[in-house]
């Protein structure tokens, strides 16, 4: 039972087609790892999946209410502390214990800090932490572990393992190993929108204006 | 055939191409006849003195000034509904003109204020609602300056434009609540008993037909150079993906 | 929901800013207005209903351009547009923060503002209501200026110009209200007329700006 | 150094902003006062030089929060402290810039508003030199407030309420200047404070902002 | 010949002490690499080296003029182009030649494009490519390779082994492996600042209180 799938998926960032004929599909229990040089097109990817954007073709199918997703910035209130910040994000999702997130990610001794005050690797992991108190089956995460040490890393893989173990699903965009063995890896370099005079699909917005 | 095939740039760059001559023509012929009849061949009023001769400029004007808004909310509907892009760059190229138009009839009013009510500016309800016009004209046209991307642009000016049009509508029912004013009732509601002489009357209805017509030269080519804009722009990225 | 105001409430506060800070700006527009016109109370009064709905303007317009513009940078407006939460009701949340934090306090407060200004005893609390009826339809249409100038930088000067003109009924009816009721005229007209207002733009505009919102972030 | 003035103007007119938002928003402030104080000519002609003043105060307040906030929360202004160039020219260039973007527009397009406003003829030059010599203060004090909240989120209101009792003397002396001007009294004292004022600011006050940055950035 | 040298440097944050009894020195044509986990204060200490904060103790010795600094942030104005932001720095650092930095960062393709509309790891590499136009010789970089891919990083390695090899130095915190095997590496957990009752030094501003 796939519980996220896409077919024939073409993604576009500022007008212009960036992926093309992207399909695949990811089962309950499973991680997949999207792997592709800079700018080939992952967070427009996982924007598309997220319901940021509309895809430019093809469809995506995934349980409504179903995904959460992690970006680039971690949307940490400086001001408030660290347990207000995932109190605020769980009673959004309608968790109410945080205590576990906290734990699991190592921040209890953290919790009455206020996010400013952290070091870039505390605020990825307080901004990691997020996704454990939203309850989601489907994460949609793009380079979750940027400026990780290896410890805070090795934690990030065993809450996706613990995840997994309880039939969520996770599809990660990274550059760096995750330490995540069996996790199936996309390379999305093939996928890459060609130019329509190469047989790549029309529907950029403004070729309407050639 | 439908209407809506003229939405396709493509298309429409072809028909207003062979349009725009004649558009400019006919509408450079009825100007200039309306102004000249309007200028040299009417007498003057007797309560208006020689002055008068401004209406020929104000009149057009601030009817455009109106218009044109009410045009660029029918634009920025199928915009918004239909997605059909020739009809959000319209909308933007009518702006500057719309935002010109209020400013001409602004100007030409605070010069015949001056010998009408011997003063430049009076906060009379209907001057008031012209300089609020104004502003929305000017956001309008900022906010399509501020936004890069021309989709995500088209987009919040229309909806800017819908929600503004009520705001402009009830802003002018609000000057009138707010002050009595001095300015010069409709005269040329058809209904009304009392009309301003066919003297005055048929060379302001040239200037009108005048003006329409150069609005509608002005937009084709403001258009024509939004879209070959935008052509530059696609032919750029068209470039960068091979 | 109430999450999120509470959220935007702490942030207020935490930032030394909340309820006093937009207090302490109508103080200073007030006091600085003498300044400017001259000490004469005799005109101080008759601008007075003018000067103090301006200041309530401008304390809104001041307080406006982060409303979204800091959430839009820290990530977090992405993550509540994909949270279980409907946008529309985000915004009006926002809308409603900001009034409790801006709005809220000056209608509590104004009568001394009034006083300061020499307002006669009768026009006070016309000046109450007036400010309490006109005040949510500010935040609102503010939060909507906010809302399509979210991805801009500096969008301080361009929102002002976006949500002033949109701020013109509501100060005349709020404005003429005061007037009248403080010289016994009718004031049935301009009284419906912002509470109408009011109440549309609450139940309306929260649309259009979470459909400006939307657009923004694509 | 010219380098920063130039890309500062660049921001400011990508921004879809830069000289004209800053007129703009200045006509609107001039449109909404009758509404607020009624539309009788002689009354608005005796508050006229107030009103102008206190529109180029708050179209300059508008336009500073985000001064040194954007470069702060960009990064930049740590680079620029680091650069080669010392950071009192860096406030100095962008307090300039500032002026260059809302003050100048101002001066030039003043006696328009002045018009509106239905100020006397005889005013109109002294409305002009005024704001000339007043508004370069109104920057450099601004960059002030800005530099002492440049670690804050939300620093809209906290700056106004930090800045607003700066101007007050440039305030006074300025819409002084106009009002004496147009009865033909005096106005040398009022013309030599005004410039006093913005000639000790101008050389002064951006020690205290690069200091105060410093400390922001510690 | 040292051309940065650091004794009994401690660094604090938010009043508390980070590190302490820190000292090293890096001669002409070396590399060094700062290692710990997070939060154990690097950013803190590259920040006191640049200069942007006092350190509570100890000194740092290098000529006047001669550093670098990058950090978490890229200092990147989002409308102006690609080109445009590198030039500012430049004509800051009284450099007119941005064309070598573009080419040795890859971002040739990329000049004409406003820096918002760039991919997390092309920013970063326009981040980078403002230290080849600082002609500073000492760089001081936090965290240089966050989202970049495996091609970009050996670009920077490269860019770094030039830097050396023109007699430049290089201070870097990282958390994953650059690829330059010559750097030498510190690691900074045995500096970590022990509350004084552990024999840590006094100074942190609030112990006046004690
Ligand atoms: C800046 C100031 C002014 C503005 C914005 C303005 C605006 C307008 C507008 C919008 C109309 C068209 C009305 C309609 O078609 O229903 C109009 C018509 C007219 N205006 Fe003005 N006006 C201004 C000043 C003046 C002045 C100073 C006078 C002279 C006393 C004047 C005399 C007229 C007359 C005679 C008409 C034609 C009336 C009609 O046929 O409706 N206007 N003006
Ligand atoms: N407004 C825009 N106009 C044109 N191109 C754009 C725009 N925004 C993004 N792009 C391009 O779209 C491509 C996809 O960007 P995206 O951010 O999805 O890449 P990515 O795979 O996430 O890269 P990274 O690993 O660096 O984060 C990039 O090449 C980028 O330069
Ligand atoms: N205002 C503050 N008050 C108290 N502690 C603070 C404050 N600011 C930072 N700290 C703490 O100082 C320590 C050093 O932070 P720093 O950013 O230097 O770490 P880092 O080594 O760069 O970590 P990372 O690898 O995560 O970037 C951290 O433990 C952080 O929590
Ligand atoms: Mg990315
Ligand atoms: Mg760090």
């Amino acid at each position: 039972m796939a519980m996220l799938s896409v077919s024939n998926l073409a993604v576009s960032r500022g007008g212009l087609p960036v992926l093309e004929n992207l399909s695949f599909a990811v089962e309950s229990g499973q991680a997949l790892v999207l792997r592709g040089p800079n700018g080939i097109g992952k967070t427009t990817l996982l924007r598309t999946l997220a319901g940021l954007q509309p895809a430019l073709a093809g469809t995506v199918s995934m349980a409504s209410e179903s995904m959460a997703y992690a970006a680039h910035s971690d949307g940490l209130k400086s001001t408030l502390t660290v347990s207000e910040n995932l109190k605020f994000w769980a009673s959004i999702y309608a968790i109410h214990d945080i205590e576990p997130a906290l734990e699991r990610m190592n921040l209890r001794s953290l919790a009455n800090r206020a996010a400013m005050s952290l070091s870039a690797g505390q605020k990825r992991r307080l901004g990691l932490a997020r996704l454990l108190v939203t309850g989601r089956p489907v994460w949609v995460l793009d380079e979750p572990t940027v400026s990780l040490d290896t410890a805070s890393v090795a934690l990030f893989a065993q809450a996706v393992r613990g995840h997994l173990a309880t039939g969520g699903v996770a599809l990660l965009a990274t550059h760096i190993d995750l330490g995540l063995e069996e996790a199936k890896v996309l390379d999305l370099a093939p996928f890459k929108a060609r130019p329509p005079e190469e047989g790549g699909m029309m529907g950029a917005f403004d070729e309407a204006f050639l | 055939m439908s209407l809506w095939e003229y939405a396709n740039p493509v298309k429409f760059m072809k028909t207003s191409g062979f349009l725009l001559p004649w558009v400019v023509g006919l509408a450079a012929v009825t100007l200039v006849s309306g102004l000249v009849w309007g200028y040299f061949f009417v007498p003057a009023a007797e309560n208006f003195g020689g002055s008068v001769k401004v209406i020929y400029v104000h009149v057009p004007a601030a009817m455009m000034a109106i218009n044109i808004w009410g045009m660029m909310l029918v634009t920025s509907l199928i915009w918004l509904i239909r997605r059909h892009h020739v009809s959000a760059l319209a909308a933007k190229a009518a702006a500057p003109i719309g935002a010109v138009m209020t400013l001409i009839a602004l100007i030409t009013g605070a010069v015949w204020g001056q010998p009408m009510w011997g003063t430049w500016w009076e906060w009379d309800p209907r001057l008031t609602s012209f300089l609020i016009l104004f502003l929305f004209y000017l956001g309008y046209i900022a906010l399509w300056a501020a936004v890069e991307n021309p989709d995500t642009a088209a987009d919040l000016t229309s909806v800017l434009s819908l929600v503004g049009a009520v705001f402009a509508a009830l802003s002018r029912y609000a000057a009138n609540f707010w002050n009595q004013g001095l300015h010069q009732g409709a005269t040329l509601s058809l209904d009304k008993e009392q009309h301003i002489a066919d003297v005055y009357w048929f060379p302001l209805l040239l200037c009108m037909a005048g003006f329409v017509l150069f609005f509608v030269a002005l937009v084709l080519v403001r258009t024509r150079t939004e879209i070959r804009t935008r052509r530059l722009g696609a032919l750029q990225q068209r470039e960068r993906m091979a | 929901m109430i999450a999120l105001l509470i959220r935007d409430l702490r942030l207020a506060v935490r930032a030394g800013g909340g309820f006093g800070l937009g207090l302490a700006f109508f103080l200073i527009v007030v006091t600085l207005v003498p300044f400017g016109v001259g000490p004469q109370g005799d005109i101080l009064a008759r601008i007075a209903p003018g000067i103090l709905w301006l200041g309530a303007l401008l304390a809104c317009l001041l307080s406006l351009d982060r409303i979204f513009a800091l959430d839009f940078e820290d990530g977090s407006l992405d993550l509540l547009a994909t949270a279980p939460m409907p946008l529309e009701g985000v915004v009006a949340m926002k809308a409603f923060a900001h009034w409790l934090t801006t709005g809220l306090p000056l209608v509590i407060a104004a009568p001394v503002f009034g006083i300061l200004l020499h307002l006669p005893a009768a026009a006070q609390s016309w000046l109450v209501i007036s400010l309490l009826l006109g005040t949510p339809a500010l935040s609102v249409l503010g939060t909507f200026g906010a809302a399509l100038t979210v991805g801009l930088k500096r969008g301080g000067l361009l929102l002002s110009l976006l949500v002033l003109p949109f701020y013109v009924p509501t100060l005349i009816f709020g404005a003429e209200l005061i007037r009248r009721g403080a010289q016994g005229m009718a004031t049935e007209v301009a009284l419906l007329m912002l509470a109408g207002i009011t109440a549309a733009t609450v139940a309306l505009i929260p649309f259009a700006s979470a459909a400006a919102i939307r657009v923004n972030l694509r």
